[in-house]
């Protein structure tokens, strides 16, 4: 395939993601609105898989070994903060136990 | 043909057969003739009758005679033979009465026995005045207790709400709970027909279960219930009542003496300033105590054994009525001529001299 | 590992990705949701790990060890208050990361296979463009909630314009670099302007609306990430990050609606004036009036175990007795505990609160009287105050100088959390203050008694 | 401190000062001495009181006397110098009443006097009394009408609401209103405090607008009306009032006649069979018309005039009382013993005596 | 045009089919949504005429012109009763052409190039197979519909058995195929073996269930067309496909789920036995009840003018009073003009209608007595009867031989379309059957009135 | 790209093309059922252009000639009639005139 149409199908994916993401956050409630931001936080450290390859990219000078150690471990404070926090701010939707006096 | 409507002359019925509102409904073929005053008391003056149709004269002159309370052996003798007659007649204990109507030639037509099928609903004069029954029996019970029947809670402390009782919820039964209910009182009631439970919880009040339950016979009326059970009902409900602040009785079996259902010791058992209304005085009451057409006080229980609430209530009460006249005396036209169709099942259930003058 | 093969694992973190974000939007599932998340990203870089054409030095290791410890501990220990700027923090670093990708993609493409092609260079601008703006901005938006910097607006005259002319600038870069001259300076040059501008774009922003701010360059980040992608060609980068972007735009524009604020007011309102809340943000001793939406109390309220409704004049007001009754059916329906606390004085008169109670049918022994009601509400998890004001005002038993002082309240202070709906911040009878109001652990739901009430019902239902 | 409770001496009032719940409340350092039979007219009798700490015995004795109407002069007779006295003393009105007091040298407290601040609501008997009037007041507007309040569709036709005007919506009107609603009537009302179209609304019902609009004075109660604005008033009434089924009034300006907001004329007006509850006859009335303390029917119209209505209603207004009474007595007692704290503005507010005594 | 700018157009289609769907699933945005579909496959249509390597020839405008005139023609014939027929045609000759496609791809690719790559013959063998499931599956729901051939299940003995085997033959014959006997008669065998498959699958379903089929068949056709998508490589094909596909069985799976049944039931459960409604379908006189759920119902009140409330027994038995007034005041909200028609013997004793409304605020003057209630009946969109049965029993006007002939009655069958809430088909006080229930313009909301009524509500507001 | 590379980025897209297509329609009201139903009819009418591409494709046999054009034929149906049929069901929502007497 050639290059254009590598773009072509992949701003298919684009668009097809741009609905996704859309639609599927539509209806929350205002109290999940903090931790959803955050849960997204941590699904854009998927910028972790770039910051891989560069990273590991066969041919590497001096700056590309810097950028990419730099860019994995941001990229990796992304991913780990981002889970842990989230994780945290939902312990409080546990379901409480059924009808006792106070947690 | 002509429809009489004389002025009662019971003191204490303050009600008339016939409201000048219906007087326009009763259509063209039939003129009515009202007796002067006849519907002062209940607030409808002569001027109202004629403005809307009626005349002011002898009403006993008429074809047709309708009035409220059955007559007096006078009013009898006013009466001619082939003439008809529509009144609470008490055909089933006031037999002598019924007697002299027939020995009178007339045609009677008792409103309490006009059979209870859907067709006869808007002639059901035992139902809208036992509406009005209901209602007031409430009232009085509101009245009577030296408390409130809502809950309060107040600056100066917190008033329950006062626990009422309703035994029998037949028509009268039903509007009482309906209207303490509206009051803000705790509503529970009783009665042996089984499909009433039901009917009470539908206005939101709860049924009372003292383990007794009886027939329903034809009609929707309740059969009389075995001595055994009876006895079974009062004990039961001897233990119930000393919780309750009100009580509100309608048992009846028609034609048959109310049931005993509140003993004389159960009232006694009663908090001092409760309060019991019994609404079937008029057929010696549902309490033992109770006195027909007096309130007396016995041991801090007053015991209100007023006869004839709806004549309490004279405008509406009269309103109602007069529509189920005005239905009733329709069966009764035919092109503007009184005509007696004897097979129609509401005239033939009504009436109470047919054997005897046909006899 | 094959391309291919890495390509399907991929396609697992996307699908991994989708289901994380449906999860998330929904209280009882959010916890599950961001695990499956967890696992998809775990499959991302296992995947990208054992690639073919990818190696695996030392460094690699050390640096992400380096960042997930500090991701960790910076997430462990970050009390529950402090979040917001953990997550600002965390998207900095995100975008930092794009950045840098997109630095060594252009680093590496530039010079010697000839010139990049349009569409790559387009990506690798983007990226360098809004990871900058996101890191920098991040970190201004962390370093205000974090009290580094002062949380109010920094303003000067001529602001906008200067802001405009960075922007502007950082653009001219990127067409020049377009245009022929891959220079690398170029893209240094744009990423440090882009960065100066994230710092100017957040600074005019007030500490109250950090939290759009901060959604909204998540959303950035989001889109970095996604242009990384094209750069590399790579669809769960793509995808996921296009995912985050569209979502967390979304997001933004909720937050801003339930903010009642537009995202532009919220971004550019500092600019010249300095925004003032549409309800009254502080009260009576200069505490913090906190402000909820129907969905939030929704949520407090579905989740409580004991809710305590306090009705007022207010409700009769409203009349909205017959919606409170059918709240409390709908809590009741989800095994929550419902009773009334009525005071004494509540409304205008002897029996007001019976009188209203009794006709929406409310069950009598629900309706607690003040010494009952006081001795429940340390185990209560949400008092619902329902057009009361005086009643409940804590000045009656701790401020000697009050008119009211004496008078027994309800002590709804004691509860785990309070909510008051009212219209306004507008006194009662008695025409005083009420210290209840910005309690921190009080929030006022505004508006008229009986629509609030039924948004309440509805949000409880639809939870 | 020993506080006594007499027994009411006036025939028609059934109410007790003190009940036997609220003896136990009154704590430890308080005996209470109770007149034989105090509270046997409101459903109390002295067993009751006996079981509850309380002693039969003189009341006259004690250091504190409550009751509920003013004393006769008999009755003051018995205190002596220095005794505290509680009761309704119509401090404005019976000033004869208050010199008799002042002379024995009685410290007397009228219930009436208690400033409407916070503080003081749970002693506020006027508003507890007056809830039972507005109560009782709409109960009997019920009872007195020939008609339904409720609509009721039904077989015998359909019987429209009452529309049921409240004039005066003070705490009294307000439970009238209440109470009038509760039993379906449709209800409009009418205050000078322009403070009370919204409570009247928070009731459910219509607020009547009739263009005169007064002042709130401190403590809640309204200003008299100009004379001007009183002659607007009334002409604006007579044309609206025909329209109601049965008003109710509570109108009044403490210390002042009740302001005349019927007159005669709108009287003749209404349809016959309508009914007017003055709760202001104690003052002299709303309507020209009402005879305080009678029911008199004037062209069709019941006028109901019957003074003090909570004791119609003794033992639930004897309860309020009761608390409101006993919260008072708590701030004369301090160790026990009897204190009179001048300082407090409760105490100086509802002494009438003061200023005497120290003279 | 090159593929790579007609890709682009797909795009565009894309999209449109997404926002299509969007708009489709709400009343006020569905019509504009079905036009944008339209405008999509427009699009989608020019691109690939202009298509380079598409030769257009005379035969194809002809065949567009055929097509088109019979299904515009079919489409705009058809009555409104007979929709659902008219969607299984078009779904089946839509399934028809999937299949032939792919019949002629392998005609095309099988002999010369050597052997077809594995995804692009399971593409083949999957559309082939499906599209024609999809197609004589169809033809025989229409048909069925049509009342062609007899509407109730078809059933025989071992039918189980005959339907697996004729379905295994059909994969062993893909099998074959896959592993290296491309012969063309093998495709021809195993499109002849689905054709026959479709019939006998579909036979045994009765016709209450046919829609619930239909959106079956119309999910595989969707499946038919995503896999031509992998056959020729083209994304617009995959995704509106797959679009189709996947919405196509949520929508199945919802229609299941409001008729109460799961598809596994719907599909197999005439194998051996007949299927027996939940409710019982056939009334007094031997007519259908028409059972709808709250949410049809919602929509009709939703899109009402005049809606007239009718309330008997049943409400007071449920205590839906209050329920019913906030359902009036959700209606009103709308627009839509409320009124409540009480009949004189409505309840159980004189005036019970009156107190419960009372009780639940219902303003006075929207009560309506008999008369003027039936004078207003023939101008009223929905009649919503609420736990009445006899007052509206239209016997007492038409039946001489009724037991309550001659009493008025409320004429709510007068009224555009009469909706009847209660909890089954059982008879109320007079215990006699009610024509009004299986009036064509009737139907029944089956449970407790307080439920319903809520449902409702919550059905409207959600509108 | 190689073959197989298509093949993975066409499932990435069918992948988000399911999720899509269910997350979209998640919260029908019933009534509009069958109206959907009828619109997802119309839009697998795109088996046109699949049609489209059979018969307008350069080697041409007998068989190719006579199954292109039923299958263009067959399409065409299946799209103008589906998204006619789907407008004829959803005219019943416009929104009818405001409180007006019937229409
Ligand atoms: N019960 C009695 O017998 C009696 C008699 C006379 C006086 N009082 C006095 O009245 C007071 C009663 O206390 P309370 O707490 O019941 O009432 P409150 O202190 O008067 O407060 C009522 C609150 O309700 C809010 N409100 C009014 N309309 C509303 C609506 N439509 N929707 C939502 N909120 C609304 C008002 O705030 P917004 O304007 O911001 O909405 C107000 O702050 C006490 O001070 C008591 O002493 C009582
Ligand atoms: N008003 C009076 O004074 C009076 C007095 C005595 C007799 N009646 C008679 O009573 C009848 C009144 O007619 P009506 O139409 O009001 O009542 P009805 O004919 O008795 O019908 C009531 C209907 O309500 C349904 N229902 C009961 N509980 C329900 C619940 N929880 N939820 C939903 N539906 C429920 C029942 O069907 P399901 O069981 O299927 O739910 C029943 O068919 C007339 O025949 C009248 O003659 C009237
Ligand atoms: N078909 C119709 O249209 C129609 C019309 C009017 C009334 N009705 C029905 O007829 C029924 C009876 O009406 P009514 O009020 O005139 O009856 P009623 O006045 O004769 O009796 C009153 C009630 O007392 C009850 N009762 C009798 N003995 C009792 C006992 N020992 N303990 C407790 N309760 C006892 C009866 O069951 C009845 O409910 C009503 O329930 C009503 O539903 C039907
Ligand atoms: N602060 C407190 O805690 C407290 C306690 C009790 C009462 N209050 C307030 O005090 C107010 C008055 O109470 P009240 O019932 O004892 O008053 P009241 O008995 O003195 O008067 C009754 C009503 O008549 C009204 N009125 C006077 N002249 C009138 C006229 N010409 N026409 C129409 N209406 C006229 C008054 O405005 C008042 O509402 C109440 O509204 C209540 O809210 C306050």
């Amino acid at each position: 395939m050639s290059h254009t149409a590598t773009l072509v199908a992949e701003l298919t994916v684009l668009v097809l993601a741009i609905f996704l993401g859309i639609e599927v956050i539509s209806k929350v409630p205002t109290m999940l609105h903090t931790p959803l931001m955050s849960g997204t936080n941590a699904i854009h450290g998927i910028v972790i898989v770039a910051a891989l390859i560069v990273a590991g990219s066969a041919q590497q000078d001096g700056l590309i070994r810097i950028v990419g150690f730099v860019a994995v471990a941001l990229a990796a404070a992304n991913v780990v903060g981002g889970f842990v926090v989230t994780d945290r701010m939902l312990e409080m939707f546990k379901k409480k136990p059924q009808a006792k006096p106070k947690d | 043909m002509r429809l009489g409507i004389p002025k009662e002359t019971s003191s204490d019925e303050r009600r008339v057969a016939l409201v000048p509102e219906t007087v326009a409904r009763l259509g063209d073929g039939v003129d009515v003739l009202v007796e002067a005053g006849a519907g002062d008391a209940a607030g409808f003056p002569d001027a109202a009758y004629t403005e809307a149709g009626a005349q002011i004269g002898d009403p006993w002159s008429a074809d047709v005679v309708a009035k409220v309370a059955s007559p007096t052996p006078d009013e009898t003798a006013k009466l001619r033979e082939g003439q008809v007659l529509i009144a609470f007649l008490q055909p089933l204990t006031d037999t002598a009465g019924v007697e002299r109507l027939a020995a009178a030639g007339v045609h009677a037509f008792a409103l309490e026995s006009i059979p209870r099928i859907t067709r006869a609903q808007s002639m059901d004069a035992l139902s809208s005045q036992a509406t009005v029954s209901g209602y007031k029996g409430a009232l009085i019970a509101a009245d009577r207790l030296p408390r409130f029947l809502p809950m309060l809670m107040t600056a100066a402390g917190t008033i329950p709400p006062a626990k009422v009782l309703v035994l029998g919820a037949g028509v009268a039964g039903l509007q009482a709970i309906a209207t303490a209910r509206r009051l803000g009182a705790v509503v529970s009631a009783f009665d042996v027909r089984p499909a009433v439970r039901e009917q009470v919880e539908s206005l939101g009040a709860t049924f009372l279960d003292v383990g007794v339950s009886g027939e329903e016979t034809e009609g929707g009326y309740a059969r009389e219930l075995t001595p055994e059970q009876q006895a079974a009902q009062q004990a039961e409900l001897q233990k119930r009542i000393p919780t309750f602040d009100a009580v509100i009785t309608t048992a009846a079996i028609p034609g048959r003496p109310a049931p005993k259902l509140i003993t004389a010791e159960a009232v006694r058992a009663m908090r001092p300033g409760s309060v019991i209304v019994d609404l079937a005085a008029e057929s010696g009451g549902n309490c033992e105590l109770t006195e027909p057409g007096a309130e007396i006080v016995e041991s801090g229980v007053t015991i209100v054994g007023t006869t004839n609430l709806p004549s309490t209530m004279p405008t509406h009460a009269s309103q109602l009525l007069s529509r189920n006249v005005a239905s009733l005396v329709g069966l009764f036209v035919s092109d503007g001529q009184l005509v007696i169709d004897w097979d129609d099942e509401i005239i033939s259930g009504s009436s109470v001299t047919r054997r005897e003058v046909s006899a | 590992m094959g391309t291919n093969a890495v390509n399907l694992l991929y396609l697992v973190t996307i699908v991994c990705f989708v289901l994380a974000l449906k999860f998330l939007s929904s209280p009882a599932t959010a916890r599950r949701g961001n695990w499956i998340g967890a696992f998809g990203m775990t499959v991302a870089i296992v995947a990208t790990l054992v690639k073919s054409g990818v190696h695996i030095s030392w460094e690699m290791p050390v640096a992400a060890a380096i960042g997930s410890a500090f991701g960790l501990v910076g997430a462990r220990r970050v009390k529950m208050t402090a979040m917001p700027q953990m997550v600002a923090l965390f998207n900095g670093v995100g975008g930092g990361a794009a950045a840098l990708v997109a630095l060594a993609e252009f680093h590496e493409l530039a010079p010697p296979p000839g010139r990049i092609q349009g569409d790559i260079s387009v990506s690798i601008l983007l990226s360098a463009l809004i990871g900058s703006i996101s890191f920098s901005g991040s970190l201004i938006a962390f370093a205000k909630l974090q009290e580094l910097i002062k949380g109010r607006p920094i303003t000067y005259p001529g602001q906008k314009l200067v802001n405009a002319a960075v922007f502007l600038g950082c653009l001219g870069l990127g067409a020049a670099i377009l245009t022929g001259s891959e220079k690398q300076w170029l893209l240094w040059a744009l990423i440090a302007g882009a960065l100066v501008f994230g710092v100017m774009f957040v600074l005019p922003i007030g500490g109250a609306d950090m939290p759009v701010v901060i959604s909204l360059l998540n959303a950035f980040t989001g889109l970095a990430a996604a242009a990384t992608g094209f750069e590399l060609s790579n669809n769960v980068l793509i995808v996921s990050g296009m995912l985050v972007g569209a979502s967390g735009t979304m997001l933004t524009l909720l937050m801003g609606r339930a903010m009642n604020r537009s995202i532009a007011n919220v971004l550019f309102g500092a600019f010249g004036q300095v925004s003032a809340g549409d309800v009254a943000t502080a009260g009576a001793g200069g505490g913090t009036v906190r402000s909820a939406t129907a969905d939030d109390v929704a949520v407090m309220l579905a989740y409580a175990s004991k809710v305590v409704i306090v009705p007022g004049y207010g409700m009769a007001v409203a009349q909205a007795q017959h919606d409170v009754h059918a709240l409390a059916d709908v809590l009741e329906a989800k095994g929550i505990e419902v009773t009334y606390a009525i005071h004494p004085v509540a409304g205008r008169m002897p029996g007001h609160m019976n009188v209203l109670l009794a006709e929406a049918n409310v069950p009598y022994p629900q309706l607690k009287e003040l010494d009952e009601a006081n001795a429940e509400f340390s185990r209560t998890d949400v008092s619902l105050v329902i057009g009361a004001n005086d009643v409940v005002n804590p000045d009656a038993r701790n401020n000697h100088g009050s008119p009211i002082y004496g008078m027994p309240i309800l002590n709804v202070d004691q509860s785990q959390a309070t909510v008051v709906l009212k219209r306004s911040m507008a006194p009662g009878f008695a025409g005083i203050e009420n210290p209840l109001f910005v309690d921190p652990k009080t929030v006022m739901l505004f508006g008229d008694a009986k629509e609030s009430v039924a948004k309440l019902a509805a949000g409880v239902k639809a939870l």
